[in-house]
């Protein structure tokens, strides 16, 4: 069963140094205020997972919190480059950053068949792509009936996945609706899950086949209104887009953007 | 009558005729977003799009600034998740069409969207492949829309993100259950297509007002010209007032937020 | 897009003999009246697939339809056997009926593999059956990663698949709600696909995340009120388990099923 | 006081008492279904219950006839696709434990539900394996529950349809990410469990009023006695009581339809 924490102690539980750790949420209920969390508490030498880096991890990296990134496409979504991101590949600033790079597709499966349990993902992808002359996490198999060249790539299995939902019920049971991305694949695939949520309430208001996790598949969920700003929860708030547009200015600069660190995350405390 | 408009509203308006009432479409945001939902607001109404977010026949009324804004949930038939969105509707061969943008493309059609320089010491690191590789190969067929420079037409790209047709145009022979790849590419001068033969890009059209000079200048190889060239039709009153609708919506709608 | 044709002529149409037909629904929404036509049509080697038989396939086998079943569990649920399709397997009547059997997991797989566009399902499954002894479609590969023995599976590619649901809206657009069981799978899998509803609607009244197949990924869509019954469409009417007792003693004896098969399903015609 | 039960309700209320509320318990249909039940109305009301037809935790007042009758969706907080159920909740490792009935077992509690004889000459054709197969391997402990016969409890099954400890014992060792296999048998006359060395199956509690001889002329092969014989403990009033009036409410249900 989940335990309900607040997010500081959900994250100084469950997130610690060196751990591999996969926020998820496709453009969607992106887990901002976890992500801060984890800034504050300064955790170290993550190895940050995420299809789609996007603000939230260039906010982390450029705080120092990872060493390492496996995604497959780092940008600011309709707006351009995650500056922080570059700097720490281009310039090894505040550290150096390796990164391993797939494509969503390969990404997708990898999730969807660490949710299955299976060690290795199967599709048909990377056809002509330089990608795997750099990821040497990119195998080719035959298939045994039909000879067809796949690719393979591994499942991804963090050691914590960490998403924001719109609602948990009193037993911790989540719904997830709307743009559910990869969500449940991330926790199902995860050793430990950390869902943050809108609200808690009596009556989950699921409908029959919705995205549902149960509380015994997840660890810990905190409460977080507003978790996802500035990216949005459906039927809570729309997506902030004038602030994504307002990051490129803030993260091109390496003084601008501690500035805007040190007032948005650090001296908020917890939300 | 003669209407006024830019190159980059050419550029939308004749990417959005590629597009027809019957394709579905697994559209790339910015300039492909724009175009597939001009097409979708002017002459094909019912052509069906989808996001990679997983938002199956979605009708934006603004443009989406990310690949996923809320608007594309909202106005969708559906809306599955994004392993789904791939290994189904995507690898399981239900879009006809890919329509995407690039940072670098060559002469065979190969996109970069990775990084200009080397890998691992990167003068430019770009975001990276997204959906696009495997759109490439997993749609019928691929349209490409970019605006035409010799920083972005070159010779060879510095990495082969999203295939096109290869460094030697022969990367799709003999490779079973893979789309035929890039159909056409539309830029704010011209319109080209692969050469039957050898896949090398040609321009087949130039848009009013631009050059045979125009395009050589902006492109980073010795572009060819198909014998029969074409001169691609101007905007309709209709398209530019529904595109510019368009932007102004979306303009005003990403600015005017919290 | 989905063309709307009655059951008779989708089934005209659509399927010829010699097909490999998928007739999927999970206990939920089986496509009783879709098969019933079948027989009526009296088509002929077809090779049928399902994972799990049920009356619907004991008709059709004990009719005549049927050259070969793919299967992976073929009872009475809660009742017993199913004898029409044990008279086949170990007598030979009405004809031989060739089998290929699985597990439940593999055939999910295969059917989830179809969907994918991949040639082939990799599953930890068949570990210390002897099923693999008698299935020689059931291969075992080798994690490229990892190393580990899983077993791989062609995935399933039907020429038809027939499955009914709730409702299509006036375009072809169709909703499933409750036990939604492979129906997507089975449709996006095969080359042709007809769907059964109980009612065309104005308004699917789906939720945002609902298991909807949009128009463009079905062939024909054929209005068939009831036509799940004796199994059930949830919303609009509940399993008749009384009647799954008593086919047992109808199906027992070859006379008495094709009374019941002459009286049912030959002189109703089309519902 | 001693109550009258029958050794089916001992048979129900024995396998019942193996569940406990932290279990997530993949539920076969029949027998297992109907003590996977008992154990939620009783001492484990919040044993988490999942059917192959994808209900998640389900709470069915009466008892589904099929593994997938509405009462099981209606009553469970979702209700995933069948692939998704045997993918990410069984494959996935998310299942304690798979409750499983049979047609045949052997001394290593391989299961059969495939065929009496040969297999392309069958003297009976059973329905097949079904969702056990993977159950067996993925959950991490397995029960069994089924009646005790000469005809059911065989030295060794015709067809292994599902693994218990495989023709020699020792099917599970070695093989990585495998669950521990049956740790419980629970029939109308007794418990037994795998030798911890050998895995064959021993007798470790003989229900009230079952004789040693009961299950010696019930078993197909020479059956062993643990050295410490116990007597499971009777059914109490509350679990017959509630046993009775779930089978009397399933019984009502499932012959009063149309």
């Amino acid at each position: 069963m989940a335990e309900f924490l607040s997010l500081q102690e959900a994250v100084s539980k469950h997130i610690n140094n060196g751990d591999t750790v996969a926020m998820e949420g496709f453009t969607h209920l992106i887990p901002f205020a976890a992500g801060h969390e984890i800034i504050r508490q300064e955790k170290r030498d993550l190895t940050l997972i995420r299809m789609t880096p996007d603000l939230v991890y260039d906010q982390m990296i450029g705080a120092g919190c990872a060493k390492k990134l496996i995604f497959s496409w780092g940008g600011n979504p309709g707006v351009g480059s995650l500056h922080r991101l570059r700097d720490a590949v281009e310039k090894g600033w505040p550290n150096k950053l390796e990164i391993l790079e797939h494509s969503h597709a390969a990404m997708a499966c990898a999730y969807e068949a660490g949710a299955a349990g299976l060690p290795l993902a199967v599709l048909r992808g990377y056809v002509g792509s330089d990608l795997p002359k750099v990821n040497d996490q990119i195998k080719f198999i035959e298939c045994p009936f039909t000879g067809e060249r796949l690719a393979a790539v591994p499942s991804v299995r963090p050691d914590v996945a960490v998403i924001h939902a719109q609602r948990a019920d009193r037993n911790g049971n989540v719904v997830i609706e709307g743009i559910v991305g990869i969500q449940k694949e991330v926790v199902l695939a995860a050793k430990r899950s950390l869902v943050t949520v809108e609200e808690i309430v009596d009556d989950l208001g699921a409908s029959v086949n919705a995205c549902v996790l149960p509380s015994w598949a997840i660890t810990a969920v905190a409460e977080a209104p507003k978790g996802a700003k500035p990216s949005y929860a459906l039927g809570y708030y729309d997506r902030d887009n004038a602030f994504y547009k307002d990051w490129d200015g803030i993260a091109r600069d390496r003084e601008t953007f501690q500035a805007w660190l040190n007032d948005n995350v650090f001296e908020k405390g917890v939300a | 009558m003669s209407l006024e408009f830019t190159s980059s509203e050419m550029m939308s308006v004749t990417a959005a005729r590629a597009l027809t009432n019957d394709m579905t479409c697994f559209v790339g945001i910015g300039l492909p977003s724009e175009a597939a939902n001009l097409a979708r607001l002017t002459h094909a109404p019912d052509v069906t799009l989808i996001y990679e977010s997983g938002t199956l026949q979605t009708k934006p009324d603004v443009l989406p600034l990310s690949i996923g804004d809320g608007e594309l949930c909202e106005s969708a038939l559906t809306t599955v998740s994004v392993p789904e969105m791939f290994r189904y509707w995507l690898q399981g061969g239900h879009i006809s069409v890919g329509f995407l943008g690039t940072a670098q493309i060559d002469r065979f059609a190969n996109l970069n969207t990775t990084l200009i320089g080397d890998y691992r010491e990167p003068k430019v690191r770009l975001p990276g492949g997204g959906g696009a590789p495997e759109i490439a190969t997993n749609a019928k067929e691929v349209f490409i829309t970019v605006k035409h420079s010799r920083r972005t037409f070159v010779k060879d790209v510095d990495f082969v993100t999203t295939v096109g047709f290869g460094r030697d145009g022969k990367a799709r022979d003999n490779v079973p259950n893979i789309g035929r790849g890039p159909t056409v590419v539309i830029t704010d001068l011209c319109s080209l297509k692969p050469d039957p033969e050898t896949k090398e890009l040609v321009v087949i059209s130039l848009h009013p007002n631009v050059t045979r000079e125009d395009v050589i200048e902006a492109t980073g190889w010795d572009i060819r010209f198909a014998d029969q060239l074409e001169t691609t039709p101007a905007p309709t009153a209709e398209e530019l007032e529904v595109l510019r609708a368009l932007k102004a919506r979306t303009h005003s709608h990403h600015s005017g937020q919290q």
